[in-house]
């Protein structure tokens, strides 16, 4: 069986009003209008207008009164159209729910979840398009899923909410809930890891076919799910096969997931088997331009992480050439020489001096 | 002379009825409002036909605001609005090929914004833009009239904003400091009865928008009549230049056409009602009438100006599809004010860089 | 009967001026009074030496609002404020140990936050807390009005802010959809007449804080008078449980001390400003004066009631001198609900690592 | 001669303000207050009301009025009392600001620098005390020194104001400009480098002394000064000298400065010249707790930047112990093989498993 994430969400949004009266789904054009984006499609006439909520423009007054509501015993669920537009609450995100717990020594509970599209849509400028999953990923007390106690930010895409992906019976069932925290593995591979979340897996999808069939590289992909907790640890054990870590997101550059995952890898055990520095394949560090064709080359695509991808296994060790190698070699003599004469190693570097310079 | 209601006041007195129309002046204005509603209606088409993408929100129906409030002004004098600018563009001394261009994220070399902002963000002199943000532009706005105050230039400053818009909690904050500045800030609420898909009613406390700046005079205008518009306008114009402070205009207009492209307009209020808008409140009908009964102009001289608009329309089109899309290098321009940019910009992966080579 | 000018209306009747009141409970509400002012000139004493730190805000002259206040509602009835917020955290249940330990960053294994709030976060039971952020907590409380009405409970809930925070545009944004939705929210403005150092005429273009609702009723009071300010608080409380919708309270207040401990609160109003305030004005001496008059109390009586307060707060002092830090664990604990914290937390360096441990 | 660094921003601000008539200073308590931490003190004696611009606590509103000033020609300077309430306006600088010159294709200008302090405080709370680097450097448009004519964050630290540093005769010429994006190595060394802003590099000045007293550690430290654009050049250089980098920054670890250069360097030819994985050293990844004791552990100090440090050297080959030594050349030796077999070198391997398992 077939459904879109647009029809998913609703699904899940559904089961979550049915099984808890305390919850309730409120933000602009949510009810009456179906939602900006039909999310909410059918709810309204399903649970009426005190549980289906729709909001004035007004970012702030919303979900800091969908704060107060959980602070007070119910489940809100708070739909920003944008997360664009969650800018304007976002002191209330972060100060007014993410922090209170701690605050508060645990003598309050704020379970609310925040969500609506987040990153890229088409054509609709940088005001409209950008990724907040790194800002959000840094803060202590945010989590990512719907039954969780804990404040949620739960990040979706608006060009992904009408591609539709198969379920299986168990997904379905109203009780399913997927484990906070656990990245997924979507394609199994042995060459080079896939990280992404959201829009860029697709194309993570499509550039691992190319790469198989034109270079006969197998890419392994991860769908992180949750960006925090990041489930290292699924990644690190996927390395530890590739050797190699590609990260794709649709995010700016800079501070992104692709910085976060090259210093947890580096921090890890996975550092050791890397052939190659992680690949960091992102937004282009620019504002969204309009333009069709300037857009096109703001965001990651299929080519992209393909180039990105075969940059990555050409930067490590089983494509260098032979001179290369002599270089390698001779600097590892040379480093080993440095750092370990004063310990006493001298046969060592002596034979591997030898094998740099001589046995060539 | 202004009918009867044509403006309400809040603690303050009314504009004159009295209105001195010169012909040739509102022929112009006549034809300026033809001219944008066409310009609106090929939009629309060539949104239809795929030219245009994202985001496009129309102004088609509300055209007297724009016009109106362009004829009480001068070029000197400064406005700001939000995402359903077009109009404003084009009054504001765009031309017809620069919007469409812009839109189609085809290159005219134009002013409106090189193809980077799209249907939402176009700029001309003293116009500081379209805003996708909502309610954003009105500080922004406070501080364009701060700065004519601080720069002592007897210049106005309009800052537009919808009935949506009107209860985002910056608007008081703008409201707040300009009137403790005294500010020649002239707010103007266009109230053309739904923010997307949301009545005035379901999103205001009090749908009175010309006094919800409490402490600050307000006027409340039939923003179908050309003339009062334009009445009203160089009212406050007067007003704000004599240092009485700010002023809150609301313009009560209708949008015949949906929220943008993607809203056919009809879940949230009757065919009826539109019908009904645009059989008896027409601004271009209203002041067709007017002409007419004037002797300003003649039946055949009203056809002449729609066919003599149809081809402007035209040929900017016919521009435009001609114009090239914007050079791939324009990715990386305008990020930075020319001559301070950084050496390069990363692209989406370490190897694409942006050079940033700004032409003459 | 209360005096004359005690209220000042906005768009409804006045409580009425005739209270009953019982000798009991009023002792009390003088005790509490009491009691609150030697905790705030103790907490002032123990910044001085270095045994509180960090912000601190004493509300030392407006001890009527919060005793008045609870005077007036059940302990089911929910109140949130700001920062300045000692004397609610007492009236709403926690010990002046429980307070003090807080400050002292010691820990009395109170509720009020285990530490990690300090002066500006302190909870109990169905008292949403100090907020750092001015505003944030409107919105936040006008949800927690919105559970009430959820979930059906007749309980009213009363939102603190002040003259400076009066401006905020969150503000508006909750006075805005409490009125559209009709909740029983208590808006209630404690005009200290400054915010930091700006005066309320410098921060705000109107200073009739009971009336900034526009569309929503409000009630100036006389916030020296406790007597009044009780009156008010359970008029509003009929009033938001028989479905009038939200109301705007203003207590016209003073504070004695700067804005917190690094402000010596002289140099924006003179000295004999304050002088005036304690000596015509201070609620202490004036409900004494009643009490005395009324025979209730006797001099000596007072005097003793004095020397309680003391002892109570020096023994409190006393256990909280006594009471240990925190356990360094603590630094990891409540980031999260129990149960559903991630395996462990980063410290400062990958080495640092906290693994939870609730203690039961 | 020494100088605060409240006193060097102050005279900086002077400098601006005698320079350019457009420069103005605005934000809460900066006027007659004097700043609340004293920063704009006698500036509004010296300027005048009209330059030295006290607002209302509303940092939405007076963030988007000063962009809306800086539009229209004047030159802001916005002065946030702390950046953890820039939050409620961080829209402003994002959406208003930093993205403005790009979408209008480079016709429109924002000059402005958002200022205030930053980071952590002492005894504050969570609200009071975040870093928000990490968040402005990954935005496009965004830059940091005064004179430029792009929007400027300037992240201060409040616990740094009082501190005084040298200052040479050239730093007070009027016309000194810090170069933007240029580090500055504040200590050379040469076995690692240390990299941090703002308050935390006090910390690593102090560290470097005892690392060379205690482990004869010689260690060099940069200082960022500009987090965008971050000068890699200049921590590539240090660390292909150093062979080590250790990071120290006072903000949340995930998504931060840490992540980002570990990142970069990975990316840099000084990847290769590693000894040992980047270092991160941060703040904890809680919510700032108030509690003395726990405060003290959430935050980078002498003491931990040093176990950095030496965890760092530790990590690195010329620590390592003979077994290691073996595992290592084994490995390399296993890995040389399964790579490079197919392009057939099996001398080169056959050596190395020699010297690996047979020398020892
Ligand atoms: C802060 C923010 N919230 C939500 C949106 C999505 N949105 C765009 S336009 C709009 C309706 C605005 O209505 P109104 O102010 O009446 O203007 P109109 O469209 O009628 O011209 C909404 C909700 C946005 N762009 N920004
Ligand atoms: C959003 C925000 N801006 C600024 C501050 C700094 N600040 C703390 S209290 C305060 C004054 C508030 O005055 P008021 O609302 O009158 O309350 P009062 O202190 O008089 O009780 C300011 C500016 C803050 N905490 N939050
Ligand atoms: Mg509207
Ligand atoms: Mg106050």
């Amino acid at each position: 069986e077939k459904m879109t994430v647009r029809d998913a969400l609703n699904q899940a949004l559904e089961e979550e009003l049915i099984a808890d009266e305390r919850v309730f789904l409120l933000g602009e054009e949510v009810g009456q209008y179906n939602g900006a984006y039909k999310v909410s499609k059918g709810l309204l006439d399903k649970f009426g207008p005190k549980r289906i909520i729709d909001t004035p423009i007004t970012e702030a007054g919303f979900a800091g009164l969908a704060v107060g509501a959980a602070l007070a015993g119910l489940r809100p669920i708070c739909e920003f159209m944008t997360f664009n537009f969650a800018m304007q609450a976002i002191d209330h995100i972060i100060n007014s729910a993410a922090k209170l717990h701690y605050m508060a020594g645990g003598t309050v509970q704020c379970p609310i979840v925040f969500r609506g599209p987040n990153g890229y849509a088409a054509s609709v400028g940088a005001q409209h398009s950008q990724d907040y999953a790194s800002w959000y990923g840094s803060i202590p007390g945010l989590k990512a899923a719907i039954r969780d106690p804990n404040p949620v930010v739960f990040l979706e895409n608006e060009l992904q909410y009408g591609v539709s992906f198969p379920i299986s019976a168990e997904v379905l069932s109203k009780d399913f809930q997927l484990p906070i925290g656990k990245a997924k593995i979507i394609r199994e591979g042995k060459d080079v890891t896939l990280v992404a979340h959201s829009r860029p897996l697709n194309f993570c999808l499509e550039a691992a076919e190319k790469l198989q069939a034109e270079d006969g590289i197998s890419a392994e992909i991860i769908n992180l799910r949750s960006i925090r907790p990041l489930d290292v640890d699924t990644i690190v054990a996927s390395v530890k096969k590739t050797n190699h870590l590609v990260s794709v997101e649709s995010g700016f550059p800079f501070f992104g997931l692709g910085s976060e995952l090259s210093a947890l890898i580096m921090e890890s055990e996975a550092f050791d088997y890397l052939d190659a520095p992680v690949e960091r394949v992102t937004g282009a560090d620019v504002p969204t331009p309009y333009a069709f064709n300037l857009e096109a080359l703001a965001f990651p695509t299929v080519d992209t992480i393909q180039w990105g991808t075969e940059a990555q296994l050409g930067n490590s060790l089983r494509c260098l050439d032979t001179t290369t190698w002599k270089k390698i070699i001779f600097l590892l003599a040379v480093a080993l020489m440095q750092s370990v004469d004063k310990k006493g190693y001298p046969s060592l570097v002596h034979a591997l001096m030898e094998v740099a310079y001589f046995n060539w | 002379t202004l009918p009867e209601g044509s403006f309400q006041t809040y603690e303050c007195d009314p504009p004159s009825h009295d209105i001195k129309v010169n012909k040739e002046e509102t022929i112009n204005m006549y034809k300026q409002m033809v001219l944008m509603r066409r310009l609106e209606t090929t939009a629309d088409g060539l949104y239809k036909s795929k030219h245009i993408r994202g985001f496009c929100h129309l102004c088609t129906g509300q055209e007297a605001v724009a016009v109106g409030m362009e004829a009480a002004i001068t070029p000197d004098d400064h406005v700001i609005t939000a995402y359903r600018c077009h109009g404003f563009t084009l009054v504001r001394g765009q031309t017809p090929h620069a919007i469409l261009a812009e839109l189609m994220g085809e290159l005219a070399f134009s002013l409106t914004s090189l193809c980077k902002g799209g249907s939402m963000h176009m700029f001309s002199k003293n116009f500081y833009g379209g805003n996708g943000i909502v309610g954003a532009q009105v500080p922004v706005g406070a501080g364009i009239a701060f700065a004519q105050q601080y720069l002592n230039t007897k210049q106005a400053t309009y800052i537009l904003y919808g009935d949506g818009a009107a209860n985002q909690g910056q608007v008081f904050e703008a409201y707040n400091i300009s009137k403790l500045w005294n500010l020649p800030a002239i707010y103007v609420c266009e109230n053309n009865h739904y923010g997307m898909g949301t009545s005035a009613s379901r999103s205001s406390a009090d749908t009175n928008y010309f006094a919800r700046g409490q402490y600050i005079p307000g006027l409340r205008v039939n923003g179908m009549d050309i003339l009062a518009v334009r009445q009203a306008c160089s009212w406050a114009k007067d007003w704000v230049l004599s240092d009485k402070g700010p002023l809150v205009l609301e313009m009560v207009t209708y949008r015949y056409g949906g929220h943008s492209m993607s809203d056919p307009g009809t879940s949230y209020r009757t065919r009826e009602e539109i019908q009904h808008m645009r059989s008896t409140n027409d601004p271009i009908t209203g002041l067709k009438q007017r002409l007419l009964d004037l002797d300003f102009l003649t039946e055949s001289e009203t056809k002449q100006i729609d066919k003599d608009a149809r081809a402007t329309i035209d040929e900017a089109v016919k521009l435009a599809h001609n114009d090239p899309f914007p050079d791939e290098t324009e990715l990386y321009t305008y990020i930075f004010v020319e001559g301070s940019e950084p050496p390069f910009v990363r692209g989406r992966e370490k190897e694409e860089v942006g050079h940033v080579v700004h032409k003459q």
